[in-house]
């Protein structure tokens, strides 16, 4: 799960990283308000930065500076409303303009391939860091964290001298043991700030030239969906804002799901299956609709809600049920199969093919139905591709 | 001979006395596995699978009384970690865990525990591994097998049913079909799996499935090109259709660059002498164009 | 540091363990109410039982029952101010007496020999273990917590079964973790539970048969002083009505100071060495009058500070300085007896033996002010019981 | 030969910059010991002891520059277990301790993660060790020592230089001075050094320094009564006098049973075929009675 910048800052806060200040605004009054109270403090410009759950907010005019509370409040107004990447900005960040000195990028990032919390730092920072892993990989320093005791003190302390952080190595050690502790806390797959900047403290505004500091300027922490049953004090970060009906539906179904364009909807359980099972209609000509994998050992309940989700897209004009049985039970699915069919209020040809455990029992309550059923994956994805062409004919 | 199970494996199921892990003992016991034990904490001393199973309540209890040697995982995701960690602790050598949904962060101590011990975990999240005609541990549906010379390795569930049942309609059998799991911290890989089957005997060719995302599948080829130069080899990819950006993590994406999509994966282990298929029924037909005459 | 029962058990409670409920009493009135409160809430008799930091209180009378409130002021006022092994009891603590079914015996210890956290369980409850190890060493059963991990859950379920705890080993699972957490959160060396009782609920006396449930009736914590100063919490459990006011000054001065019953005072650095220095004394027909090491690196407060503990005590009539230089450095301590003996009120007479590093500036040192010195440890002794009976003659 | 450390070891000091680590430091150097580097976080680039020796960042750098491979740590006890975290994972195979006061529960993992990387650690609160003539690591002032060919180990600090210093007096070297440790954890016990003397064709007898409290000494005894039947052993223990319970922590009395009394250790040295000396200066002696003539 993505949290917003403005969450994931707070989760850090928590953690006692020094991020500076900022408030959340929904409205270009709101955000006026705390432009006044910023600039009131002492900054002599602030950044209003769109809260969506998607990367290049700079580049789609989602990151403004203003240097008043009017601007502010025209800058945010602007902001509020837009669309990026078919997100629409409801809430802004308003936070006192740093005064940079110099960037950094540090993260902290669920390793897969060596199965541990590797914490990665560059002194090239403010910028999207896999530009800097294809450009100069060099600039980049990594250290796996101990998968016993964590991001032992050496290690944070060779990344943040390999970061060439000067007299600020200190506090990039505090920090990048601070990401991974904000990752043990909340199980997250990533913490990742950029940038990390030294920034000069007061500002000129203040007349004193006072000290640098390394502050987290941005913050992105994305979570382990796995381990969500376990955080409620996530649940409640979810933005409803940003979370379309469907996906909704989907989550609290325990159903993974994905739209697209297509018309062929698509139950499947496993996600390799299923994106098999899309790659196969494409391949005979169809176009998937979504991407739906109902996970192991479905139930009826579960078949039930995966047919609603499918049939709220009205571009759908046929529907392929894939499932091959293993933990899951092919008969329980043939019951919910069955009932969802007797409650659903659109009628839209369905082809099943069930296979693997309990699929002889399934086989015999389909027929007995009369469902449309399909020997291979191939024939099925075929069968549904006609099926769809048919009903658009 | 096969390869992780096959007709002396000695299986305790943790978990035993749960839904799953009932059903699914009762149909390994059923394929011919030797189900020597269940464990369930505080139901040691009863019997399960109608009594043809023992019960006890730690896993050092069924090794000591029944000589376990392997050892599969149904135990929920909140004690799933520890269950491993008990296996290993109790001298079980090989571990599968059919778990789903445990936190990626639990398992990173748990397979460094694994590795210290010189264990293997396979899994979590996995579907487990079969020996046609000898043994099946975890829950691939036994009817999808046949005995036969073909190694699979995938690291899907269903799609491994898929693949095995397209290989067995069109009369080729498998040594050991093996499914790694799809979770982001497995205990082992395509790579590892790729290993065992180049020293088995039995194994006369190879097939992969794999699917986007991560870099398993790219690092699987690499081994494979230095390895495995002559032994037929093939592979499916799944999610070549499914569009970017949808199921790759944004930390997947940094660690490993330019790989995880289908076309990187189809580049390099096309690269590596593998066939790729563009459907799994198409496995078997090029099987046999690879030089596979099992 | 040892710490007192009541302050254990707050310490077990904290980390969410069953402990009954228990006030702690300081005159017979306070316990006399404690009791009164105990026994309205439907106990039907109440323990009393002496606060001090040694073993055995029960053969030696301070631990009591009582049926009534004017019963429970009479014996606390027999056990407030009884000494048990020379330490005076000052406080008691007032709990309903628990209706036992069966006692076990758990602890978790810090074992030198394996260099890992210990678990030690057994059905052999309420007796001291040291005893069960004797009698029937496999009553008892262990457990070596994981090094990196902690106390794993199959671990603590190994021990709860094999300490036939039957329906109650998930609360035993449950303590035993709880030991583990109280040992690492504060650094303890050992915490014990003896004993661990399954009893009954409710009480005769409130006229259901109720529950039974497995209970933390005593414990037993003591700490790791080397992690003291990270822990200010547990400075406050320092009981200073036990504490004898030279204890309180060594400890201050960070100097390991045992008081003794002879007459020849040592001033030593090292363990070892230290009482290597007291059996020379002995052997050399005197008696040393305390144990004392002034650690590594001492410096010149550190030796008057030393001194004052020394001279604190009238029976001692010679001092024995024996000073091996490595981390300390000789001069130093020279520099320190010199300016001690210039601010001492009381003139006793002192052999002064220091070698090793920067041996020879000491001996310039001391030759100057005149201290009697002495080269080998063996003469160093014989010089200060010779002293030391010149004294006494 | 000597053990553990000798003419070719090159010693990393961690915590140069510091005053003990200083003094220490430039101790070992005029002994002649090969210090190549200094660690002190912040400070590299800087020298130490006037410039003789560079100071780095971290063991890791220091060992890359100049081939350290033994460390000496003289950081304060809060940092002081990380710095043996850190010279472990920077390939020190050899690493002393010589802070006090670390809190032992901090040491648990340290001495597992020493295990499992097939390192050495000596100490914590250990005075180090020195092989005459060669070199000395640690804090054993360097002037009570003579060449020679007995192996000396100790769990004391001071104790130790008084002993080696009645030796070097009576005219009897040593091969090499161990001073293990006195904290609840350490690294290395007393066989583990006995082994790596018995294996040093340069050490023709032993004298073991122990004292009173846990078992270390009984454990010593049983190895060196199975592995040593044939060189002249000496012992001395400290604490014979000391009165019972104050100084032994009920920890080590539950565990070790009756062992931790003096009378204890003294029977089952002898038991083993140690000579028990009644002070230090009684160990030339003792030696010479054993059958040393070195």
């Amino acid at each position: 799960m993505k949290i917003q910048e403005a969450d994931a800052k707070s989760l850090l806060l928590a953690q006692g990283l020094p991020v500076p200040g900022w408030e959340v605004a929904r409205t270009a009054t709101e955000a006026r308000a705390a432009a006044e109270r910023a600039l009131a403090a002492g900054a002599e410009q602030v950044v209003i930065k769109a809260q969506v759950l998607v990367g290049g907010r700079g580049k789609a005019g989602g990151v403004k500076l203003a240097s008043s509370a009017d601007e502010a409040e025209a800058v945010a107004g602007r902001i509020l409303g837009m669309d990026i990447k078919d997100i629409t900005v409801r809430k802004v960040l308003v936070a006192a303009a740093a005064d940079i000195v110099k960037e950094y990028y540090l993260s902290a990032v669920l390793d897969r391939s060596a199965r541990r919390i590797l914490l990665m730092g560059s002194a090239e920072g403010g910028v999207e860091i896999e530009q800097v892993a294809v450009a100069t990989p060099e600039a980049i320093t990594y250290q796996h964290a101990d998968p016993y005791l964590g991001l032992l003190d050496h290690q944070a302390r060779r990344l943040a001298f390999a970061m060439d952080l000067g007299p600020h190595w200190k506090a990039g050690v505090a920090i990048a043991k601070g990401l991974v502790r904000t990752m043990q806390a909340h199980d997250a797959d990533l913490v990742e700030i950029n940038p990390l900047a030294v920034v000069r403290e007061g500002g000129a505004g203040s007349g004193d030239g006072s000290g640098e500091r390394l502050v987290c300027l941005d913050a992105k922490v994305t979570l382990d969906d796995s381990a969500l049953a376990r955080h409620p004090e996530l649940e409640a970060l979810r933005d409803p804002d940003e979370e379309d009906p469907t996906d909704q539906l989907a989550r609290e179904a325990g159903i993974s799901f994905i739209k697209l364009d297509g018309t062929i909807g698509c139950m499947v359980n496993g996600a390799g299956l299923a994106m098999t099972t899309m790659d196969l209609v494409k391949r005979a000509g169809g176009e998937p609709a979504n991407f739906l994998d109902i996970g192991g050992g479905a139930r009826a309940d579960k078949v039930a809600a995966a047919m609603r989700l499918i049939l709220a897209d009205p571009k759908v004009d046929a529907i392929l049920v894939n499932i091959f049985g293993g933990i899951t039970r092919g008969d329980e699915v043939a019951r919910g199969l069955i009932e969802a069919r007797s409650l659903q209020e659109r009628d839209v040809p369905m082809v099943v093919r069930i296979v693997g455990t309990n699929f002889e029992e399934a086989a015999r309550l389909l027929q007995e139905a009369a469902f449309e059923t399909a020997g291979s994956l191939d024939e099925a994805a075929a069968k549904a591709v006609a099926a769809s062409g048919g009903a658009a004919a | 001979m096969s390869i992780l199970v096959g007709r002396h494996t000695r299986l305790v199921v943790q978990g035993i006395t749960g839904r799953e892990g009932g059903f699914h003992a009762a149909a390994m016991l059923e394929y011919g596995t030797l189900v020597v034990a269940g464990v369930t904490p505080g139901k040691g001393g009863q019997t399960a699978l109608d009594g043809r199973v023992p019960v006890f309540d730690s896993v050092h209890r069924a090794v000591a009384e029944t000589g376990a040697d392997t050892s599969c995982i149904f135990v929920p995701a909140a004690g799933a970690p520890d269950a491993v960690m008990e296996a290993v602790d109790a001298g079980i050598r090989t571990i599968f865990c059919i778990t789903e949904g445990i936190p990626a962060l639990d398992m990173v101590p748990v397979v460094q525990a694994i590795r210290d011990a010189g264990a293997r975990l396979i899994g979590p999240n996995c579907p487990g591994a079969t020996s046609p005609g000898q043994a099946k541990v975890g829950i691939i549906p036994g009817s999808v097998h046949r005995e036969g010379r073909v190694g699979v390795v995938s690291r899907s569930g269903t799609l491994t049913y898929e693949a095995v049942q397209a290989m067995t309609d069109a009369g080729i059998g498998q040594s050991t079909c093996v499914g790694i799991g799809g979770d982001p911290i497995i205990g082992t890989t395509f790579s590892d799996i790729l290993a065992l089957f180049a020293e088995d005997a039995e194994t006369d060719a190879l097939v992969l499935i794999g699917e986007i995302g991560g870099d398993a599948e790219e690092q699987a080829a690499g081994w494979a090109a230095e390895h495995l130069a002559d032994i037929p080899k093939v592979a499916f990819i799944a999610g070549r259709t499914a569009p970017e950006g949808k199921r790759m993590g944004h930390a997947g994406a940094i660690i490993s660059g330019a790989s995880g999509t289908a076309q990187s994966k189809v580049d390099a282990l096309e690269a590596a002498g593998f066939r790729v298929a563009g459907s799994p029924t198409e496995l078997p037909t090029l099987l046999r164009d690879a030089g596979y005459a099992g």
